[in-house]
């Protein structure tokens, strides 16, 4: 955990979300908030809702109940637009970038919501235009470096190797300047190394551009390391939700990942 | 040793951003050009070239890869497969007829543009429903498009005011007094038009707008959470693409027939556009040119060749058989082209550039 | 209300015919995920073929079966030398390969037998009906029905194939997924080819029928557009759907030409079953019997 | 760019090659042996070049041989203009052009007019071509799509005894959904007008394979003809679902693209007596026994299926052919026998030609087409047509004469629709009073 910064006040506050799709119950009156700054981990066996769950907060689906606070405002389910606009950005379980584009295209999508220029002027590519892709450009770069992966700037993606595709989609989701950072599994199927690397990247955006994480994985040590504080869902309802050492040491968490029947 | 970049560095991310940043791609392009403004021209002027290169061969070939760049904004780079392309085109061409008929002193270049935006606004409508449906539903789907327009053109009298004969006859092609009414210069003003829009084009699936097609193209539901807005980006990729597909439709007219049916512009001549699409490379705009290459030039090709064979050789089938022969080579060309190549002419010349890069010493 | 019979009747007939065709398509897409262009081309390649074998002095069976054997070597040929080095690639690609297939099948079907129009006698008489007609002043053709007699046995003959054969049950494993399909030790291979067999077998029924009802002529590959709309409205993976999807199209198509089409000058067919399937479409964007599309991430 | 690099000098080889005698007269046969019109094309070309084998067997125009060359178009405007722009300048410059498609027509008709270059479109194409002021260069011969028309409804008021039995008739065209299909309203609207018959239009969307809805509306409207303004497989098609609706095919009139042997073989017997418009009277002429003679018999006959010599195509073709060699032959009593005559000098030879029955007489086709006599003013020449009849094995003629319809009605819609594309394309009409 680092110290040198300041745990502010909720930022993201959801409330008695339930999602259900058809008749399957994928989350039922699940409710956490989220501190400005902070690492919010959320954890749970396999099927248990995580993703449905980060899904829910930026609002690729929509939940049939429950409230979203979001600096303050209420929601009834958010848009992935707007959340977006609003500065979410996030990563996917199965990496979701875009296999035609090379590296650099794909993190310089992520800063399609920060750019002014409309389809006529990039079609004459001069002036302001050409002015406003060199600055992304600039801080597009700046990115590449901090992530190291300068030497594969102008190779398509699908070309990489797994590891290196899941810093290339954190590096989009950055690209954006988020003020939310939601990770889904940023470590799985990575070995030690890759995992130390990743670890030191979502550490330093955290530390250094503040930026609040919430972030779903697997790996207990990892989780317990670096996040401020745990939620623990089971089969789509929360069954735990505290720091790393409360959460550890909970029966419900412990009997949901030995696997006791229900 | 001839194509490397080795040893050419970018000082700024201006000179990075080029849109040819090796400098034999540059220079390869501005021969290109060179040759095709001012060599072809000489080679014309000197007698060497007949009319029949412009007018039956270049021509037509800039206007289908027009066309071409046009379906390959919407299918190859934003992922949405269209068999309307001849649909775009016919607008273009009726509407640039009905501006010059209707407005006194519209600029032929006016009439093109404005033709231009009505196809894109009918392939706007048109584009509608690729936000629910995709792939070869979507495809099916457009030829709704296809089938719909030309009926529409055929029915309604006032878009060819009233011909007896149902079709429209281009006006001459004039700017600042200048008619151009040769075959080579009409070539010109073809090639001028292309390239600019060939330009814009390359500018614009470089930059954001290009990625946003990609984008949408290669996993929309992520384009949608960094904050693409796929009604808008895939509304845009049609509207620009039938832009492009309306003015070459003007230009087919206008530069090539002259006098067009409605029927002109049927299913054949959008699956013809299509398969310069796939043949040329999905998702390239130097792939456009080489599918229209491919697909203009391949038949005559052949039937030159018969014809070469039956008169310097001797060897003579008969007529009806040889035409069906050169259908069959056509087809197993453009199986053994996508066998050697499944991602199209674009990706061949590519690995050719590549080969070149390391040569000569592969290893 | 005689009258709308009538049309009606005609339309869910012809509809019958549409389904045919969708049929080979279907069948295909099914099983490799091809969306094959040369359907119209199998479906002229055997009408012609047939034909060609019977102008030579050939009796009708014998032509049939020897077209049979053809479209199955021709199906198998197609399995080996164009979709074979092609495996895995993107469907779009696959899609073209099919459309040089188009070209290489049409010439070499003139080139055999040439472009001359024949007709093709199949011992059915195409009147109407006499005692409908007597009776309730309804014109039937006797040739669509038995058409659709013949389309029935086919659909039966197909699903017998696929529940009952060994060789139709890892079909239908391959469909559902070819991952699957493989782990079990179905070589994918000849999958392919049985399908593009099958295929072939669908083509020549559709050849002759409509070979029968309008001559055989080039124009037989364009009856591939009338299967379309069908495709779209049933889904691309459904026999059920393609059947039921011919039915809805065929009877629309005639009686929106009938009771809307004099209002707007006539000729709407050409476009209004595209339009239906679309407007379908944007209700239920998987088709009939597809299954719902949930977008996952 | 390889590929134009290859196709540049596989052309410049074939030009090459065969442009070595300059002596003889070239005619470009830009022709269509593959895809939907296939039959069609090869009945038609090879009867043009059945015919100019003829005349090179019999000694050429006045000694000057005649050369021609196919090329491929598909049917497709654009291969077609190819094929022109290929052709155009090879064998020394070629002296007509006879495409034999509608798109293909449209296409070349401003670059024939650039290229001084004539061409003939034999009873299809813009009907208002036939007013040379406007189109110096397009020759509508022997029939336009509008007199076509006229012809019918002549024909239909002979056959019920005048033309004032035809009111309160019931006739519908069943058209082609296409300008083609649509090109006859004026004129039979004019009639019905005129006549006071009810014209019912029912259009049948491209390409025609599937009637039923057409049909059953002509069942439910009973009327007493149909006009079967057909193309490719729309016309099988309709005669098969008349026979599945039980509408008697005597009643149904084709125009002349829906009046060949491919249009009624696949009906079989559901063609059996249905009738259609031709402008060649179907038989046998002594210039097809001397092809057959002097062409087949020689191992040069064009048609591989000589059953189809004398078919309704390629008779159609010999005709054509007629019309280019007598056109020559014209231009040659002006500008020099026995020499090589310019496109410019052909066209003169087809705004001249006067083909009457001594003419036809000697060239051994008299009855076969209808005599023709072009103007600077007049570029058809004729307008005449016959109805022919198909009695399940072979056309016969119905009417003993030519039909003509109101001649003076179509000249003036003719002249209208030339006067407004003169306007639109800012042409100055010829002042024919000062042709020679």
């Amino acid at each position: 955990m680092s110290e040198g910064r300041q745990i502010g006040e909720v930022i993201l506050d959801l409330k008695n979300i339930s999602l259900r799709f058809g008749g399957v119950k994928a989350l039922t009156d699940i409710s956490f908030d989220v501190r400005e700054h902070e690492i919010r981990a959320i954890i749970g066996p396999n099927g248990a809702g995580k993703s449905s769950m980060l899904n829910v907060i930026n609002g690729v689906y929509r939940p049939q109940e429950g409230d979203i606070v979001f600096r303050g405002e209420h929601h009834r389910d958010m848009n992935t637009y707007a959340a977006a606009k609003a500065g979410i950005a996030r990563t996917f379980q199965n990496i979701a970038l875009f296999k035609g584009m090379t590296v650099l295209d794909n993190i310089m999508t992520g800063r399609n919501l920060k750019m002014k220029s409309n389809f006529l002027l990039d079609a004459i590519y001069w002036g302001p235009a050409q002015r406003e892709e060199i600055a992304h450009r600039r801080k597009v770069e700046e990115i590449i470096d901090f992530l190291e992966i300068q030497h594969i700037r102008k190779t398509p993606v699908g070309r990489l190797p797994y590891g290196l595709q899941k810093r290339v989609e954190l590096g989009r989701a950055l690209a954006a300047e988020p003020s939310i950072l939601l990770l889904d599994e940023p470590m799985a199927g990575m070995n030690v190394e890759e995992k130390q690397d990743m670890c030191r990247f979502i550490l330093d955006v955290n530390d250094q551009l503040g930026t609040t994480i919430v972030l779903i994985e697997h790996d207990m040590g990892v989780v317990m390391d670096i996040s401020d504080r745990v939620v623990v869902l089971d089969y789509g309802k929360k069954i735990a939700d505290g720091t790393p050492d409360e959460v550890r040491n909970n029966q419900d968490v412990i009997d949901a990942y030995l696997g006791v029947a229900h | 040793m001839l194509y490397r970049e080795a040893g050419q560095f970018k000082a700024t991310y201006v000179e990075d951003s080029e849109i040819f940043p090796i400098r034999q791609d540059k220079f390869g392009i501005a021969l290109i050009l060179a040759a095709a403004f001012v060599g072809i021209p000489l080679l014309s002027v000197a007698g060497i070239l007949a009319d029949y290169t412009f007018t039956a061969i270049l021509t037509p070939f800039l206007i289908f890869a027009l066309a071409t760049l046009g379906l390959n904004i919407l299918t190859g780079y934003a992922g949405q497969l269209s068999l309307g392309t001849a649909a775009f085109m016919a607008v273009g061409a009726f509407a640039s007829y009905n501006f010059m008929l209707r407005i006194d002193g519209m600029p032929i270049l006016g009439a093109f543009i404005l033709g231009g935006l009505c196809a894109a606004a009918v392939g706007i409508v048109f584009g509608l429903p690729s936000l629910r449906i995709r792939g070869f539903y979507l495809a099916a789907a457009t030829l709704a498009t296809q089938f719909f327009i030309v009926w529409v053109l055929t029915k309604v009298g006032w878009f060819t005011n009233y011909n007896s004969s149902g079709v429209i006859t281009a006006q001459k092609i004039e700017m600042f007094g200048y008619t151009f009414d040769t075959a080579f210069s009409k070539y010109l003003f073809v090639l001028s038009v292309v390239t600019v829009m060939a330009l814009l084009a390359k500018n614009m699936v470089r930059t954001n707008v290009g990625r946003s097609w990609m984008a949408i193209r290669d996993m929309d539901m992520a384009a949608e959470v960094i904050g693409f807005r796929p009604m808008r980006t895939k509304l845009l990729a049609f509207a620009v693409s039938s832009f492009y597909c309306g003015v070459a439709g003007a230009l087919f007219a206008y530069a090539y027939l002259g006098t067009v049916e409605p029927e002109g512009f049927s299913l054949d001549l959008s699956f013809r556009i299509l398969f310069m699409v796939i043949i040329g490379g999905v998702g390239s705009i130097l792939g456009s040119f080489f599918g229209a290459a491919f697909i203009v030039l391949v038949p005559i090709f052949l039937n030159t060749f018969t014809g070469f064979l039956e008169n310097t050789v001797g060897i003579g089938l008969p007529s009806g058989i040889s035409s069906s022969i050169e259908l069959m080579v056509f087809g197993a060309l453009i199986i053994f082209f996508l066998i050697v190549e499944p991602h199209g002419l674009a990706r061949l010349w590519q690995i050719g550039k590549e080969k070149l890069r390391l040569w000569p010493f592969p290893h | 209300m005689q009258f709308f019979l009538e049309v009606l009747i005609g339309g869910l007939l012809s509809g019958i015919m549409y389904s045919l065709v969708a049929l080979g398509f279907v069948l295909i897409y099914k099983a490799s995920g091809v969306f094959n262009f040369a359907q119209g081309a199998m479906v002229y390649f055997a009408a012609l073929t047939t034909v060609g074998l019977v102008d030579s002095g050939m009796s009708l069976w014998l032509a049939i079966l020897l077209t049979m054997v053809a479209m199955v070597v021709l199906g198998l040929l197609t399995e080996k030398i164009v979709l074979r080095p092609l495996v895995a690639q993107h469907e779009i690609t696959l899609f073209m390969a099919t459309i040089g297939l188009t070209f290489f099948v049409e010439g070499l079907a003139q080139a055999i037998w040439g472009a001359n129009v024949r007709a093709l006698d199949l011992g059915i008489e195409d009147v109407p009906l006499e005692w409908l007609l007597e009776s309730a002043n309804i014109a039937v053709s006797q040739f669509d029905l038995i058409a659709s007699g013949i389309a029935a046995a086919l659909v039966i003959l197909l699903a017998i194939f696929f529940s009952k054969t060994k060789i139709g049950r890892a079909l239908r494993a391959v469909a559902d997924d070819h991952q699957a399909a493989l782990s079990i030790g179905i070589p994918l291979q000849h999958i392919w080819a049985i399908v593009w067999a099958v295929a072939g077998f669908v083509a020549l029924v559709a050849g002759l029928l409509w070979g029968a009802r309008n001559g055989v002529q080039f124009a037989l590959t364009f009856v591939a557009l009338k299967a379309l709309p069908v495709l779209i409205l049933g889904g691309f993976t459904s026999v059920p759907g393609a059947i039921l999807g011919g039915l809805i199209i065929g009877a629309s198509e005639k009686l929106a030409e009938v009771y809307i089409g004099p209002h707007v000058g006539g000729g709407i067919e050409g476009w209004f079953p595209y339009v239906l399937a679309l407007l379908f479409l944007l209700v239920r964007p998987e088709g009939l019997f597809g299954e719902k599309i949930i977008r996952r991430i | 760019m390889k590929f134009i690099k290859k196709a540049l000098v596989a052309a410049a080889f074939a030009t090459a090659a065969v442009s070595a005698s300059a002596q003889e007269q070239f005619i470009p046969l830009l022709s269509y042996r593959v895809g939907p019109y296939a039959d069609g094309g090869s009945g038609f070309f090879g009867g043009v070049i059945d015919y100019l084998s003829l005349i090179n067997a019999s000694g050429g125009v006045n000694g000057v041989k005649l050369t021609w060359e196919e090329c491929e178009t598909e049917y497709n405007a654009t291969r077609g203009v190819e094929c022109y722009e290929r052709l155009k300048k090879s064998h020394g410059g070629a002296s007509m052009v006879e495409p034999l498609s509608t798109g293909i027509a449209y296409g070349l008709i401003d670059r024939v007019a650039q290229d001084k270059i004539p061409m003939t479109t034999l009873g299809y194409g813009r009907s208002d071509a036939a007013d040379g002021r406007v189109f110096p260069y397009v020759f509508p011969l022997i029939t336009s799509y509008w007199d076509q028309a006229a012809g019918m409804i002549k024909y239909l008021a002979d056959k019920e005894g005048g033309f004032d039995k035809l009111k309160g008739k019931k006739i519908v065209h069943l058209y082609h959904d296409s300008a083609f299909g649509k090109e006859p309203f004026p004129v039979f609207e004019a009639y019905a007008k005129q006549l006071g018959f009810e014209l019912i239009k029912l259009a049948v969307p491209h390409p025609g394979n599937e009637q039923q809805s057409q049909w059953l509306q002509i069942r439910q409207a009973k009327p007493d003809y149909v006009i079967l303004w057909g193309w490719g497989v729309m016309n099988p098609t309709a005669l098969k679902t008349a026979q599945r609706n039980g509408f008697p095919r005597e009643k149904m009139l084709g125009v002349w693209w829906a009046g060949s042997e491919e249009h009624v073989i696949p009906a079989g017997d559901a063609a059996k007596g249905y009738s259609s418009m031709t402008f060649n009277t179907p038989g046998n002429y002594p210039l097809l026994d001397e092809i057959k003679k002097k062409v087949y018999a020689a191992g040069k006959g064009n048609m591989e299926d000589k059953s189809r010599i004398g078919s309704v195509y390629h008779m159609r073709g010999v005709t054509a052919g007629i019309m280019m060699v007598e056109a020559i032959r014209k231009a040659q009593d002006k500008y020099g026998k026995g020499k090589v005559m310019s496109g410019e000098q052909v066209r003169w030879g087809f705004e001249n030609l006067n083909v009457d029955e001594a003419r036809l007489k000697a060239l051994g086709a008299l009855g076969m087409m209808p005599t023709v006599k072009t103007s600077c003013l007049d570029h058809e020449g004729s307008g005449a047509v016959k109805v022919q009849r198909w009695d399940g094995k072979a056309w016969k003629a119905v009417t003993p004469n030519w039909v003509t319809g109101d001649r003076a009605m179509i000249r003036k819609m003719v002249e209208e629709s030339a006067a407004k594309y003169a306007a639109e394309k800012k042409i100055a009409p010829r002042d024919c009073s000062k042709e020679g």
